[in-house]
Parts: structure tokens; sequence; C-alpha cells
């Protein structure tokens, strides 16, 4: 064994035994945020696989992933083989006879043209198999339901058109149903992606520019857990300030609970406490972007849409806001203390947000903040 | 440097007239209302005349066919791709 | 005119460096004019508001034009004959005829855009015309930018006196004009008379 | 006038239309814009080393991303490509000089300004912030009102017309100024690949030339080409970008494929494997370039059909990269290999790139690429192909050439030094990336919350790019330390090489080949000094001759003046009023500059 090969070997010992303990010793620190466990299946894992068509994909993605260790193996093990094996110190390199010159071999280019080939097609024939699955609009069987996604400057807006409601940024779903998304934009390119359940699908402004994305609904993994699972989704395409905190959720609910929360969703706030009914007040100030059904803004809305051309306003359906689990497109948590610096300042929280601080005093805050989080609260 | 003895000045005007004449029938083949309304004989018809111009001009007035053919690789290749390239663009939009 | 050093240098092909540059750019103009005319296919009936292609083309006048930019070409081969034969009469004639062919063109182009202005076709009225001036207007510069050579050829020709004949930069020349005329041949075809398909 | 300019100095810099000083001066620009990239790119890494970091605000964040991107592309490595371009490719073909001498001059100094302007973004706050694609209607003047997307359209075009009129010029040098012999199948490999990206350069650059053109009109005189609210679509943007822009990344490899491809060869003391195969590989490989441009926008709902063609066109390019990457392998088979630092950086070439090639193929399957698309997955993908391929290559032929170049060799040791810190630092990097792509971490996000899983990866990354630093720092000290101490002087030929250039003295006289030389075959000068059992012979080295019976193109003036005339018609894009009068004069000094170019003497 050569002086430097045995000073290698002692550094490869040292570098597996660290790699060990450091594996082993990643079950003990599980909830710490920068330890392995914590960096795998994170709740935007894209190899999840939760929905049929994100099954298709890791469907290719094995396969794939095997042709490619193949083709990195008959790479790696020839070059550092010939690496080692052909080396000559600096010494001798000028002296020595030069090798054979040796100048092609018909036999090896074509084996190493043909063998790729095949590998390749390994990879294609599933890809057209999976490519051709997702249905054209038409052939989007009639049971599924229907949900426009429109992507706005920082925040979604979702749209039941067969259920008649307008919500934003948490996505509820049935569990175990196909659904038919028809993703389009307001303003730039966005791009609507839960990793968990599939692939993405840019969001292109212009009319006719609209993008078409099928699947099923997962399976709840808890099903005797109320209130639904949390799924979580991002824009995807750089369209400006805050493309970092577009963020939405996926509100996983089983078919019956879904049911319930469609009906209770287009219930009107109820205000009960006098501070509740201070909030309801100072919302008419927030009526000229925002809308909760049954309320003043949601006629003001009807009028604006009455317009020719019609004029949509430009911020998200508040109606559900007091079940949201978060708050500003999934940035912060719904939580007092969260809601009164977002209402105070928005752009500290989201760069270039274009909701206004209004300036309300302190009280006003707190008035619309009990408003919004209790009374348009629903239970189902 | 190129003198190309094939090219007489005859042979020049010879074109003029054909290049003149192609473009006269262009104009006539638009003007008639038959030819207007099937598009299927109008495209072709239109696209093959102005493919001879082009080959008419390209071949002879810029010496394409008397000049080592390395030049007509060049524009060949840089039409060719660019139709490919277009075409693709076109169906995919 | 400035005898280059390399054109004394042997070229393995035996054709001008000059030539082959100007061929080779021929080859890179040919995707730039492909990027324009596919804009404007695709967005020829993507206008919503104002004038459509139908509306206000004018087929004879675009004919006239066409016809013009041919015998542009035709004197330019011929100017280039009599250059090469040192006919230095023929070859400032037959230049100047080229010059002269160029310059109609441009007045032909002045006047449909004045005529398409009126109608109501601005640059920014819709994207049909957008693409339509960009695409007639970048050929229109191109134009503009061979009769502004020859005038600077001529006059030198004029300068320089009788026994000046700048046979390579003519071709040159030359080759920059037929592409453009061929080129318009192209665009003829396509904005003008595909204008009902 | 241009007889009595001096040979020296400032002054003969400005005006030198010589191929090797036009390529050193690419080399000096390009490794300053790379300081500049690598700056961008630590401030960026250090932003996402923590969850809610707020080293930069959200729009710093989208102009660092920007600029990082469009600087190391179009301002690092695409000019020291052209700096060995410019350098070796009339050295290795056996010509006096490019085919036009003062258009190579005009093309660097275009290439400067257009640089110089995209920078000045920086000192004015106005730092283009749409990614350096710059997507169709988030650049609009609706979303982007400042100039700030400006000073990206109008330095990416001024960049583009120096690398057309560039390519334009190598591409006759090479096709019509070899010297006796060479025919095409006995140019050498860093040749035929050089000639690839000309021709991929000329072909590919009118596009995105009209596409900022529309941008342009676009932004400045309020039509609707990429407005979808006039019936213009957002898509056609993206379409032309990638027609472009596919291209463009072929155009980044290529050349390194081919320094790798020379580098191999000497150190192993063995002929190029497969010579005629890599020449069609890379044929192949520029001529597919053209048909794969939609793999970028596979999410953007192009439709099963298009997919699937697209998709195929990219799988069949990943066969002529195998084929070469086998090839380079079977170079060093059999060979003496010897460890120089451009040996090690070439041999790590054909690992890195190789893995980021896989892992490109990964992903060019719709289905996958819909999961990898604009994620951190992608990120890592094609830094392993741009910095551990090109990169890596590009400093291997640093190291290879530089004693040709300068006349003493670069100091090894050191060299060694970076290029452990590189490979270190580079893995560290780049190679957790595929796993915080893998865990849905999105691109050019300025930040991200503490529990989405991203937090160790993002740690790792910066303490890799940190390690690159260092590695950066090493090389600036050698530089430094060889141009100070000039101790080990190279003589002609440094590293027993193949190629013609290693006939001449290093550094080369300004007229080159004193006697023009001929060439019987492939690796001639290989051929001169040994026989094929091994002997040594004695070869032809170029006798030094008097340079004043040798023929030399004059230094000008006239490209410096030509190219500050562009400069000043974009930058009258810049002011609203008086915009106009600055672009109509910069039109005037360009056209009388022109002039005075015609008619002076060359």
């Amino acid at each position: 064994m050569k002086p430097k090969s045995k000073a290698m070997g002692r550094v490869a010992c040292l570098l597996s035994a660290s790699i060990a303990s450091l594996l082993r010793g990643a079950g003990s620190f599980d909830e710490h945020p920068y330890s392995l466990s914590a960096s795998f299946k994170t709740p935007m894992d894209t190899l999840a696989g939760l929905t049929d068509w994100a099954q298709g994909i890791n469907y290719v993605y094995a396969i794939t992933t095997v042709v490619v260790a193949i083709v990195f193996l008959a790479v790696s093990i020839p070059l550092v083989y010939a690496i080692r094996r052909f080396r000559v110190s600096d010494e001798e390199w000028g002296t020595l006879v030069p090798p054979k010159q040796v100048h092609g071999n018909a036999i090896l280019e074509f084996t190493w043209t043909i063998i790729p080939v095949i590998l390749l097609l390994f990879i294609a024939v599933p890809t057209w198999q999976i490519i051709f699955r997702q249905p054209e609009k038409h052939q989007v069987p009639a049971n599924a339901m229907r949900i426009e996604v429109i992507g706005h400057q920082w925040w979604w807006e979702f749209r039941y058109p067969e259920l008649g409601i307008t919500t934003a940024n948490e996505l509820h779903l049935p569990e175990k149903t196909p659904v038919y998304f028809e993703i389009s934009s307001a303003d730039v390119i966005h791009s609507f992606w839960v990793p968990q359940f599939g692939g993405k699908m840019d969001a292109l402004p212009g009319k006719g520019a609209e993008n078409h994305l099928f699947f099923t609904t997962p399976v709840l993994q808890h099903p005797e857990k109320k209130g639904g699972e949390y799924y979580q989704g991002q824009c995807a395409e750089l369209c400006g300030l805050s493309h970092a905190l577009m963020r939405f959720e996926a509100v996983l609910h089983e078919k019956a609970e879904f049911e319930r929360w469609a009906t209770v969703f287009h219930n009107p706030p109820v205000v009960q406490t006098d501070l509740e009914k201070k909030g309801e007040q100072v919302f008419m100030q927030c009526m000229s972007c925002h809308t909760i059904e049954k309320t003043p803004s949601a006629d003001l809305e009807k009028q604006l849409l009455a317009m020719t051309p019609p004029a949509h306003k430009a911020g998200p359906n508040l109606t559900d806001f007091g079940s949201r689990r978060m708050i500003a497109a999934g940035t912060r948590h719904n939580t007092a203390e969260n809601f009164h610096d977002w209402v105070h300042d928005p752009s500290s929280i989201k760069p270039g947000s274009k909701m206004v601080s209004l300036g309300l005093p302190q009280a006003d805050i707190e008035a619309v903040a009990a408003y919004l989080r209790y009374s348009t609260a629903k239970t189902y | 440097m190129g003198e190309n003895q094939h090219a007489t000045v005859g042979l020049y005007w010879k074109f003029a007239a054909v290049l003149c004449f192609i473009t006269f029938i262009e104009w006539g083949v638009f003007k008639n209302d038959t030819f207007r309304s099937n598009a299927k004989l109008m495209i072709p018809l239109l696209l093959g005349l102005s493919v001879v111009k082009f080959t008419m001009v390209c071949g002879w007035y810029m010496h394409l066919r008397y000049d080592s053919n390395i030049l007509a690789k060049i524009f060949g290749f840089s039409l060719g791709l660019a139709l490919l390239v277009y075409t693709i663009m076109h169906l995919a939009l | 005119m400035s005898a280059d050093a390399h054109a004394v240098h042997h070229t393995v092909t035996g054709i001008d460096n000059r030539k082959f540059g100007m061929w080779v750019l021929i080859g890179s103009e040919c995707f730039l004019f492909g990027a324009l005319i596919l804009n404007y296919l695709v967005n020829r009936d993507r206008g919503l508001v104002g004038p459509k292609a139908t509306d206000i083309f004018n087929i004879d006048i675009t004919t006239l034009s066409t016809f013009d930019l041919l015998m542009s070409s035709v004197a330019m081969v011929l100017a280039l004959h009599a250059c090469q034969h040192r006919e230095i009469k023929k070859f400032r004639f037959w230049t100047a005829m080229v010059i002269l062919g160029g310059i109609i063109f441009l007045g032909f182009q002045y006047f449909e855009f004045h005529h398409f202005i009126h109608a109501g076709l601005g640059l920014t009225t819709n994207v049909f015309g957008s693409s339509f001036y960009l695409l007639t207007g970048c050929h229109g510069t191109h134009v503009f930018f061979g009769v502004l050579w020859l005038t600077s050829m001529l006059v030198t020709s004029f300068i320089r006196g009788k026994e000046w004949f700048p046979s390579v930069q003519l071709e040159v020349a030359g080759l920059y004009w037929h592409f453009v005329d061929v080129v318009w041949i192209l665009i003829f075809t396509v904005v003008y008379l595909f204008v009902y398909l | 006038m241009a007889k009595c300019l001096p040979n020296t100095g400032v002054i003969s810099w400005i005006t030198t239309v010589d191929h090797k000083r036009i390529g050193i001066m690419y080399a000096v620009s390009a490794f300053f814009f790379l300081l500049c990239g690598g700056i961008e790119a630590l401030l960026m890494r250090t932003q996402l080393a923590i969850p809610n970091n707020t080293l930069v605000t959200a729009g710093t964040f989208n102009s660092l991303v920007t600029m990082h991107g469009t600087t190391m592309i179009f301002l690092f490595v695409m000019p020291l490509s052209a700096a060995f371009f410019n350098f070796l490719t009339p050295l290795m073909i056996g010509a006096p000089d490019v085919a036009f001498p003062r258009m190579n001059a005009l093309s660097y100094w275009i290439f400067l300004f257009g640089g110089l302007l995209l920078n000045f973004s920086f000192v004015v706050r106005l730092a283009p912030d749409g990614g350096w694609f710059n997507y169709a209607n988030l650049t609009g003047k609706a979303f982007s009102p400042s100039h700030a997307i400006d000073f990206w359209v109008f330095g990416v075009q001024i960049l583009g017309l120096a690398s057309l009129i560039a390519a334009i010029n190598f591409l006759v040098t090479i096709l019509n100024m070899r010297c006796k012999g060479m025919t095409l199948l006995k140019m050498p490999i860093f040749i035929w690949t050089t000639l690839v990206t000309q021709v991929l350069l000329i072909l590919a650059l009118p596009v995105i030339t009209v596409a900022l053109v529309m941008m342009t009109f676009d932004r400045t005189f309020g039509t609707g080409f990429f407005d979808p609210a006039g019936g213009g679509q957002v898509i056609m943007w993206q379409h032309f970008f990638w027609i472009f822009g596919h291209p463009e990344v072929y155009i980044l490899i290529l050349p390194a494929m081919g320094i790798v491809s020379e580098i191999l060869p000497t150190f192993s003391r063995k002929p190029l494997f497969g010579y005629t195969v890599m020449v069609y590989s890379s044929c192949a490989i520029g001529f597919l370039g053209f048909a794969v441009w939609a793999h970028h926008m596979f999410t953007t709902g192009l439709g099963p059909w298009a997919q699937a063609l697209f998709s195929a066109a990219t799988m069949l390019i990943a066969v002529p990269t195998g084929v070469k990457i086998f090839n380079w392998i079977s170079t060093l088979w059999g060979g003496q290999i010897r460890f120089t630092t451009a040996m090690l950086f070439a041999m790590s070439f054909i690992a890195m790139f190789t893995f980021g090639g896989l892992s490109g193929v990964m992903h060019s399957s719709p289905p996958i690429d819909s999961q990898h698309q604009d994620t951190y997955f992608v990120v890592a993908h094609f830094h392993y192909v741009l910095y551990g391929g090109a990169v890596m290559a590009l400093f291997g032929g640093i190291f290879y050439w530089f004693p040709k170049v300068f006349g003493y060799y670069l100091h090894e040791g050191m060299g060694k030094a970076q290029f452990w810190l590189y490979m270190l630092g580079f893995n560290l990097t780049f190679f957790p990336m595929h796993f915080l792509g893998m865990q849905g971490m999105p691109r050019r996000v300025f930040t991200y919350a503490g529990d989405q899983g991203w937090n160790l990866w993002n740690l790792v990354a910066t303490s890799g790019s940190y390690v690159t630093a260092l590695g950066g720092v090493m090389f600036v000290v050698n530089i430094v330390y060889t141009m100070a101490t000039k101790k080990k002087k190279a003589p002609a030929d440094c590293w027993d090489g193949r190629t013609l250039e290693w006939s001449l003295a290093s550094p080369p006289p300004e007229y080159n080949f004193a006697v023009d030389p001929e060439v019987k075959n492939l690796d001639d000068w290989w051929h001169q000094k040994y026989t094929h059992d091994g002997r040594r012979l004695t070869p032809r080295y170029q006798p030094d001759v008097d340079p004043a019976t040798k023929h030399l193109p004059h230094p000008s003036f006239w490209p410096i003046i030509l190219a500050a005339g562009l400069e000043i018609v974009a930058i009258g894009f810049f002011f609203d009023e008086v915009g106009h009068y600055i672009s109509v004069a910069g039109l005037v000094v360009t056209l009388l500059a022109t002039y005075g170019w015609i008619f002076e003497e060359a």
C-alpha cells in the first residue's frame, strides 16, 4: 500500500464512522428543525404521492432514478478505476515512452450509443403513458368537482361554481373525489402547486390561457380526526416581491364534513358582542376591497360586477376568515397578535403588498379583529 | 474575383421578365374571387410562386449556383433550421 | 477603399472573407425575419379593437412596390456586372437605379403607413398593428440601410474617379440587397396575399 | 494616423486589433464580472442561511437572483469562452489573425459597455429583478414601471449584438483561414466545438433580439405584444426566449467540452478517443439544441403532444452527450495520467458534468418535471452542469494555457488547493439542493418559514458557498503571486502538447507564425515529436523573425468609438423626455464611426 493510499483509507473510515453516528443519532433529536429526520418527509415533500396523479409521477420517478443510477455507476466506476490505475507521478511522466496511440474503436462507439438509447426508452415509455393519462378538457368525467383557481399578486382565489362559493388561500376538498381545476391568473404568471398532491401547473393571465389539472383527492390519513387535514401549497413562478409569501393550504375533509362546510359557508356573520358590532362598522372601510357573504360588502360587489367592463375587488373574500388557520396567504398563523401586525402595517409582513394600512387606531383594530376572527368563524 | 461567365446580361433581363410575370400572376390570383374562397388551392399556389421567385433570386442573382457550395450549405442550413423551429413553435402555440 | 490585410491572405474556400461573412449574416437574418413573420402570423387576427387586415390592405399599391423592389434587384445585378467588367458609366447608372428603386419602395411604404394610421391602425392600437408595423418597419429599416450603403458607394465612386471598381464590396452590398428583396417576396405573400386565408 | 500609435500603454490596449490582446482583455473582464457574480451569490446564500432572515429585502433579493444569473451566464462564462476563442483559434488553425481584426475589437468593446451598462443598474439602485429569463408580463410596464427591467433588456440586447458580431467573425475565420493541409477533420477538437458554438450563436441570437425589441416596444411605446389585455400572449415571450435559451446553454457548455477534450489527451499522452465521433456528437448536440426548448415550459400547459415530442427530443440529446463522456474516459484509459491542476479540473469536469447531465435527464420527463420545475432541484441540476461543468473546465483551461499566454507557469500548489476547495465547496453547496428541491422549496424565494423542513440543507449550502469563495480567494492569490514573482519560465511546448499553438514561443509573437505552417494529419504537432513507436524526433519550432517584415493590421480607434455610439443609443432609452435626442446623438456617433472605419487604412 503506497503511503498516500494508507492515509486515504484512514480518512475514509473516519468519514463513514461520523456519518453512521449522525444517522443513528438522528432519532434522538427529532423535533430539532436542523435534524436529518426533520429535513426529509417535510410538509411539501414532492415524493409523498397521495393522489393518483402523484403516484403516476412517482412511478416514472422510480424508474428514472434506477436508470440514472445505472448510468452513473457505468460512468464513475471506469472513470475512478482509470484515474487510479493509469496515474503516473510527475517526475517519470516526461521520461516514459508515450503509451499506445489508440485512436478509436467502432464497436465500443456503437455499444455506448445503442445502450443509452435503450435505457432512455425505459424512461420515455412510462413518461408518455403518464402524459396521456391526464384527460383533455372534453374527456373529464362528469362527476368531477370543478374548482376555479385564480392567482393574484401574492394570494390565491378559489371558486366553486357548482356550490356558489368564492374563498381565498384555503382550498377545502372532500376526500376521494375527482377534482378538475381551471387555473388562470388575474395579473402576472403564477404557478398552482400542492407538492404532496402532484405536479404544478402555471396560472397564465389572459382570456383563453386557462390551464387544466385533474386528479382524485387523496384518502384521509386519520379519518377519525375532525376539522380536516392541512396540506401546504405555494406559488412556484417568480411573480414579484412577495412571491415567497404566496402560500396556501389544501384542507382535506371527510365527504360529509365537506358538505357541512359548503352549506355553513353561506351563513351570515354572527355578531354577538358590541365589540364585534363596532368591528362591523369599522369593516365598512374595508368594503371597497374585501367581501363577506350576506353583508353590505356583498351587494357592493354585485354592483361592481354589473359594471361594463366588470370591476373586480382587489382583496380576497373573507367570508370564512374566522375559521382559517393562516392569514395573509399562508404567511402568519391566525392569532390576534399576527392579525394586529398585519392590519397595522401589511407591507412589513408582505413586501409590496397592495393592502394599504388604513392607519386605524388601536381600538378599531381590536374591534375589526373581533368581528373578522369570531363572527365570521364557521363551525362545521 | 468570382467572374461568372455563365450569367450574361441577357439572362438577367430574361429573369427580370419572369419575375415580373410571376408577380403579375400572384396579383391576378389574389384579385380573382373563385381562388380567394378556397384556401386549399390558394395557399400552395401562392407559396409555390413565392418559392420560385425566392430560388430564382437566390440562385442566379446571388450567384449561389456558381459559387462554391459551402455558401449554399450555410444558407440552406440556416433557412431549413429556421423553417423547422418556427413550424414547431407555430404548432406548439 | 482600404484593401484589408487579409484580402491578400489565401482563403481555404477561395471566397473572399467579406463575402463569406455576408452569407453568414444572411443566415442569421433568416432567423430574425422568421421570428417576425411568425409573430405576425400568430397575432394577425388577435387584435380586439381597431381595423382588421382585410379592410385596410390595398393589394394594388403593394404589388407595385414589389415590382419596384424586384427591378431594383435586377439593377443591382447589372451594376455588379458592369463593375466587374470595368464599365464605369453603366456601373454608376445602375447603382443610381438601385438607389432610386429603394427610395421609391420607402416612398410606397411611407404612403401605406400614412394611409393605415388614418384608417385608425396606430402602432399601439392592437397587437395586429404592432406586429405588422414591427415586421414591415424592420424590413423598411433594412431597405433604408441598403440605400445608405449604396449611396455612400456611389458618392465614393465619384470622389475616387473612373478607375475605382469595388467589385468585392459591391458584390457584398448586392448580396445584402438581394436578401432584403427576397425577404420582401416572402412578406408580400405571407402578409398581403394570405389576408383572406 | 493609425501608424503612429504606441505599442505599449493604455492607448495600445484601447486601439489593439490583435486577437491575443483582445483575448486577454476578455479574460480580465470576465474575472471582474465573476467577482460581481460571486458576491451576489454569497449575499443570496447568506440571506437563505436561516429562515425568515432579514439580511436583504425581497426586492434586493430578486435583483440579486436576476443579476447573479445574467452576470454569470452573459458576463463570465461567455466572455471567458470568448477569451479562449480569441486567443487560441488563429494559433490552432495556423492563421495570422482572425478574419476581421477590427470587428473583433468592436465586439469586445460592445460586450464591455453592455456589461457595464447592466451593472450600472446597481449604482442607481435600479437593478433588474425579473429573473435572468425576464418572463413576460411581470416585466411589463404595468408590473415593473421603473427602468430596472430596461437595464436588463438593453444590457442583454447589447451583449447579444457583441456575441453575434464575434460569432460571424470566428465562423469565417475557422472555415476560411485554416493553414495548408488542415482539412475540417484535421482541426483540433477545440476548434470544432468553437465552430458549433459560433453556429449556435449566429442562429439563436436573432431570436432573442426580436423578443427584446418586442419587449422594448412594449415598455417604451406601449404596444401590447405580451400584454394579455390587448390580445397579446405572455407565452410568446417564453417561446422566443427559450428558442434562444436552450442553444444558449449549449453555447456555455460546448467550449468547456472542447477545452476538456484538449487537456485530457495532453496529460494522458494519448490522442482523443474517437475524434470523428466526438465531432459528430458535438454537431448533433448543436443541431438538437434547437428542437428541445419547450422542456423549460412543460408546466405552462402545452398539451400532451407537445410535451411528448419535446421530452423525446430532450432525451435524445442525452445520447451524444453520453457518447462524449465515454470517449473522455476511454481517452484516459491506458494513458499515462499526470495530476496537474489543469488535469484535475478536466477530470472533475467529467464526473460533475455527468452527474449534472443525469439529474437533467430526470426532469426531461414532463411528469417528473412537473415536480422539479422551478424548485431547487433544477437549481442543483444546472449548477452541476454549469459550475461543475463549464466553470471547472474553464479554470482547467486557464491553468493549461496560462504559460502559453504569459510565458510563466501558475503555481501548481496553490492551483491544487484552489481545486480541492472548489470541489469541496461546490458539492457542499449544490448536492443538498437536490434534497431541497425534492422537499418542495421553490426557486427565487427570498425567505422561507422555519417549519417547512428546509433549514438544515440551506445552512449546509450556505457553508459550502463560503468554502467556494475561499477557493476563489486562492485563485486571486495565485494570479497575484505568479504575476509578481514570474518564477517558473515556460518554454514554447509547456506540457508536451498536441496542437499547433505549442510550436510558437510563449508568449507568442504578435505576428503568430513566421513560417506559414503546413499540416499533414490530425495532431500534427505530436507527430512531429514522436514516431508511431514512440521514438522522439526534433519538431520544427517557429523561428524568430523581425516583426517589421510581417504585415500586421494597424491598431484603430474606431471600434471603441462605434461601440460607444451604440451605448449612447441605448442610454437614450433611459431618459423619458430628452431620451430620443440622446439616442439620435448616439446614432450620429455610430454613423460617423462607421464612415471613419471604412475610410481608414487597414
